[in-house]
């Protein structure tokens, strides 16, 4: 029958239209941003960010500034100078820290090389996309203050990859510290042979083998 | 001036842009309006003497404008299939080109 | 003489000289349908209101369109060239002589001092009567001559079988 | 009851009473104009919204819900928006065409309305003798206005979109007017009054005799509903501005206000023809069943109207667009002598008004249901059901 086609079609779009009245939530698809929000995948990235342990920024930034994101990021957006005076990092050994941190992320195409080559764990993917700006000079290149951020927020926004990151750090901690502490049993049994006022300087700062540090998974 | 001479005076005028158009024109499409110019004008006759006429319940005059009207419109149909048939044979819508017949 | 009719009377021959002055072609034949609307607008004016909605249906719906497809389907919207016509004066000559003769005529007829008569009441029952009892004969003879028409014209129009495709003017 | 069903009629006169009585025809036409040129536009901004909330339920959308309560205030964010964009004419344009055309497609619409009969006496225009004639010789009058805005843009695509325009508006144009002939036919005088007066007889159980409820009633509804939505370019025959294929169709060459209007012209062609099939088929102002007249007479008009709206908006929402030969071939092979064969069936219909309802029903809707099958074979056969090889 020629109509038949027309009348089915028409049921179709019938029960659509009825059913996104009675029960809206399976029929309406729509996620009305910016009220509700689409939950991203784990590993969705938009741009890198600077992560550093505890509660300030300039003392527990990972950063060691020792600018090979920035040799290898392709469109080149990264800009570091290294600042003259070292500061402790995590297992106390004094580093370098970077004095300016620049990223233009109007440039930044988030290949997230600079993560995979960091041998620190020093910079890792965000997940905020609304960065919109009407200055279109300075507003998108961030510089080190507004790219620091907490190591909670990175496990927040990357759980499994952070929580390796964290058990990888931690045994190199104790690395460190065992060998810190063989360092300083070794110092002391060889001063104790000698004299014993001599073990006394070396104990209080055993001067501590520099940790192999584990080049990060690739 | 009545209203019946105004209509008069009017159709006469009409019927002289038609006749004109007619005679002078080259393009067919302007003679067809000219043809249907004349005709709206012979029609407007009509209704004009059945208004004023003697005893318009007849009916008469009206009935022969509306037999016209229908007549026009069969005969614009057919004359402009002529024009487009002329067109295709001899590639311009001039009517001075369709002159084969010339001895 | 209503102000009214004047008006349309001035509408409907101005455009009708546009019509066939001017020199392109949709122009002209827009103006047509204007001269025609007019002139239907007259015929209501005479209380023949029928016939005046029938002149604008028939007319402006239908007719109008025809004659611009076939502007279209001529290429008659290239600006034309050379001059309008080739003898202007002897085609004009007889148009005024006629015109005169006819407006004379006019001017001299006794009926036209006849007073007017009050407006017919015409209904369309009445004008379908008509059509049914006095005019049954030419109205079906309308009927075969318009299909014969829209036949006959469908077959000119339409290319031959085989002809040569219309190739583009030299 | 009364008070509220005649409250516009009497409003109106006592605006009028406030004149002088030389003046008043001219205010009491003025205040029917204003009344009708208020009402229309209205209905259409509310429509643009009901089209785009509706479609977008149709489709597990929400529709616009962000300006003003539930996005009805959507009409005036896109109503300032075409305010606001530029008008630009093309270099090669026939300005004084291009800026006419849009004149000549809004103001038949608003004339046709003029004529349709929205509540108890409650009609613009009273044509005793030639009511439906004015209003299609006012919508053909539409045509010349497309052709304009077509040829005046100087631009191919929007003069081919003009002639398929066309095309399609005369070959609908045919089945429009002869399926209101059978109304008139029957109801035996061309004025819209008088078809709504004889719908009002009663016939079994308070029922109302609409047109509708007549087996050719229904057919002739179907059939112009069909060729209202052509003559409106609406749904499964909105070639002419067919997106994908010809950009925007006749309109292409408008931007800003003058797009608007024929937008406008559009959806005010869609109500007269909506309109005129109510005052045809659904009984005008009269409620189905007599004892629901306590609802005021013209409340009942746009509700009916609604319905069709509604009705249209359902159809875009489901069919595809129809390609322009299938268009052509539905229009002059299946749909006009469908309309003639009704024409004849209403005929009988009148003739066998003393036989038993149930023969009289049996002879017409068996002789419709045959015409249809009849038809709709060679129909099919032209445009045979495409199979897919994996939708079902």
């Amino acid at each position: 029958m020629t109509g038949s086609g027309i009348l089915q079609g028409l049921a179709e779009t019938a029960k659509n239209f009825v059913g996104s009245f009675t029960h809206p939530a399976e029929n309406l698809a729509t996620i009305e941003y910016p009220e509700q929000r689409q939950k991203l995948a784990e590993n969705t990235r938009q741009f890198p960010f600077l992560v550093f342990d505890g509660t300030d920024p300039e003392a527990g930034l990972r950063c060691v500034a020792c600018q090979i994101c920035e040799k290898e990021c392709p469109p080149q957006c990264i800009y570091i100078i290294k600042s003259k005076a070292k500061k402790p990092d995590f297992v106390g050994k004094p580093q370098f820290f970077p004095a300016v941190f620049d990223i233009d992320l109007s440039v930044c195409m988030s290949c997230q090389i600079c993560v995979e080559v960091c041998p620190f764990d020093a910079i890792k993917m965000d997940q905020d996309f609304e960065l919109a700006t009407s200055d279109r000079f300075q507003g998108l290149l961030f510089h080190k203050d507004r790219l620091a951020k907490p190591n909670s927020h990175f496990q927040k926004i990357h759980p499994t990859e952070a929580g390796e990151t964290d058990t990888r750090r931690a045994a190199d901690l104790e690395k460190a510290q065992a060998a810190a502490a063989k360092a300083a049993a070794a110092a002391a049994a060889s001063a104790k042979p000698v004299a014993t006022p001599a073990n006394s300087p070396e104990a209080k700062n055993p001067p501590p083998a520099s940790p192999a540090a584990g080049t990060p998974p690739m | 001036m009545s209203p019946l001479s105004a209509c008069l005076v009017l159709s006469c005028l009409l019927f002289a842009c038609g006749l004109g158009a007619v005679l002078i024109r080259r393009n067919a499409i302007v003679v067809l309006i000219g043809i249907e110019l004349m005709l709206n004008a012979a029609n407007l006759n009509f209704v004009a003497f059945w208004r004023y006429g003697p005893n318009p319940e007849a009916l008469t005059g009206l009935m022969f404008a509306l037999f016209a009207l229908a007549i026009a419109a069969a005969e614009a149909a057919v004359g402009l299939a002529l024009i487009i048939a002329v067109y295709r044979r001899h590639r311009s819508s001039d009517v001075d080109a369709a002159d084969e017949l010339r001895g | 003489m209503s102000v009214l009719f004047v008006l349309l009377a001035g509408l409907t021959l101005g455009a009708a000289w546009a019509a066939v002055t001017l020199r392109n072609l949709v122009h002209a034949a827009l103006c047509l349908i204007g001269s025609l609307a007019g002139l239907g607008l007259i015929y209501i004016q005479l209380d023949a209101e029928f016939l005046g909605l029938a002149q604008i249906l028939v007319y402006v719906g239908a007719v109008a369109i025809l004659i611009v497809f076939a502007v279209m389907l001529v290429r008659g919207t290239e600006p034309l060239v050379g001059r309008l016509s080739t003898s202007p004066w002897l085609g004009g000559a007889i148009t005024v002589l006629l015109a005169a003769l006819l407006l004379w005529a006019v001017s001299k007829s006794p009926r036209l001092r006849a007073p007017t008569p009050p407006a017919p009441t015409v209904t369309v029952k009445a004008i379908g009567q008509q059509l049914t009892r006095d005019y049954v004969v030419p109205l079906q003879g309308i009927g075969l001559l318009l299909t014969a028409a829209t036949l006959g014209a469908a077959l000119i129009a339409l290319p031959r079988r085989g002809s040569n495709p219309p190739s583009t003017p030299p | 009851m009364n008070t509220l069903d005649q409250l516009p009629e009497t409003l109106k006169d006592h605006v009028v009473g406030v004149f002088p009585a030389g003046l008043q025809p001219w205010i009491s036409a003025l205040l029917a104009i204003g009344a009708l040129c208020a009402i229309f536009p209205a209905l259409f901004a509310l429509t643009t919204v009901l089209e785009r909330k509706i479609l977008g339920r149709i489709q597990n959308r929400p529709g616009p819900n962000r300006v003003g309560p539930a996005g009805f205030l959507q009409f005036a964010a896109d109503g300032i928006k075409s305010l606001t964009k530029e008008d630009i004419v093309p270099r090669n344009a026939d300005r004084l065409l291009h800026f006419l055309a849009p004149l000549v497609v809004v103001i038949p619409p608003l004339l046709a309305f003029s004529v349709l009969p929205i509540g108890r006496n409650l009609v613009a225009l009273d044509l005793p003798e030639t009511g439906l004639l004015f209003f299609f010789a006012v919508g053909a009058s539409v045509e010349v206005g497309v052709f304009m805005a077509g040829w005046s843009g100087g631009n191919k695509y929007s003069l081919l979109g003009a002639m398929r325009a066309l095309a399609q508006l005369i070959s609908y144009e045919l089945p429009l007017i002869l399926s209101a002939l059978t109304v008139v036919m029957l109801t035996g005088s061309l004025s819209l009054v008088a078809m709504v007066e004889k719908q009002s007889a009663v016939q079994v159980a308070g029922l109302h005799a609409w047109n509708l409820f007549t087996p050719w009633g229904v057919v002739g509804f179907l059939i112009f509903l069909t060729a209202a939505a052509a003559e409106a370019n609406r749904s499964p025959f909105d070639l002419p501005e067919a997106e994908s294929e010809i950009i925007a169709g006749y309109f292409t060459e408008y931007s800003g206000f003058k797009f608007a209007l024929f937008f406008l012209g559009e959806y005010l062609g869609l109500f007269a023809v909506c309109g005129l099939g109510i005052t045809l088929f659904l009984g005008g102002w009269l409620p189905p069943f007599t004892w629901l007249n306590w609802i005021p007479s013209w409340l009942w008009f746009f509700g009916k109207l609604g319905a069709l709206i509604f009705f249209f908006i359902w159809l875009r929402g489901t069919l595809p667009r129809l390609r322009m030969d299938q268009l052509m071939q539905f229009a002059w092979t299946f749909l006009l002598p469908l309309t003639l064969i009704n024409a004849f069936v209403a005929g009988l219909w009148h003739f066998t008004a003393d036989w038993n309802v149930l023969f009289r029903w049996a002879l017409s809707a068996g002789l419709l249901a045959a015409a249809y099958v009849a038809l709709s074979r060679p129909f099919a056969r032209a445009f045979p059901r495409r199979t897919y090889r994996f939708a079902p």
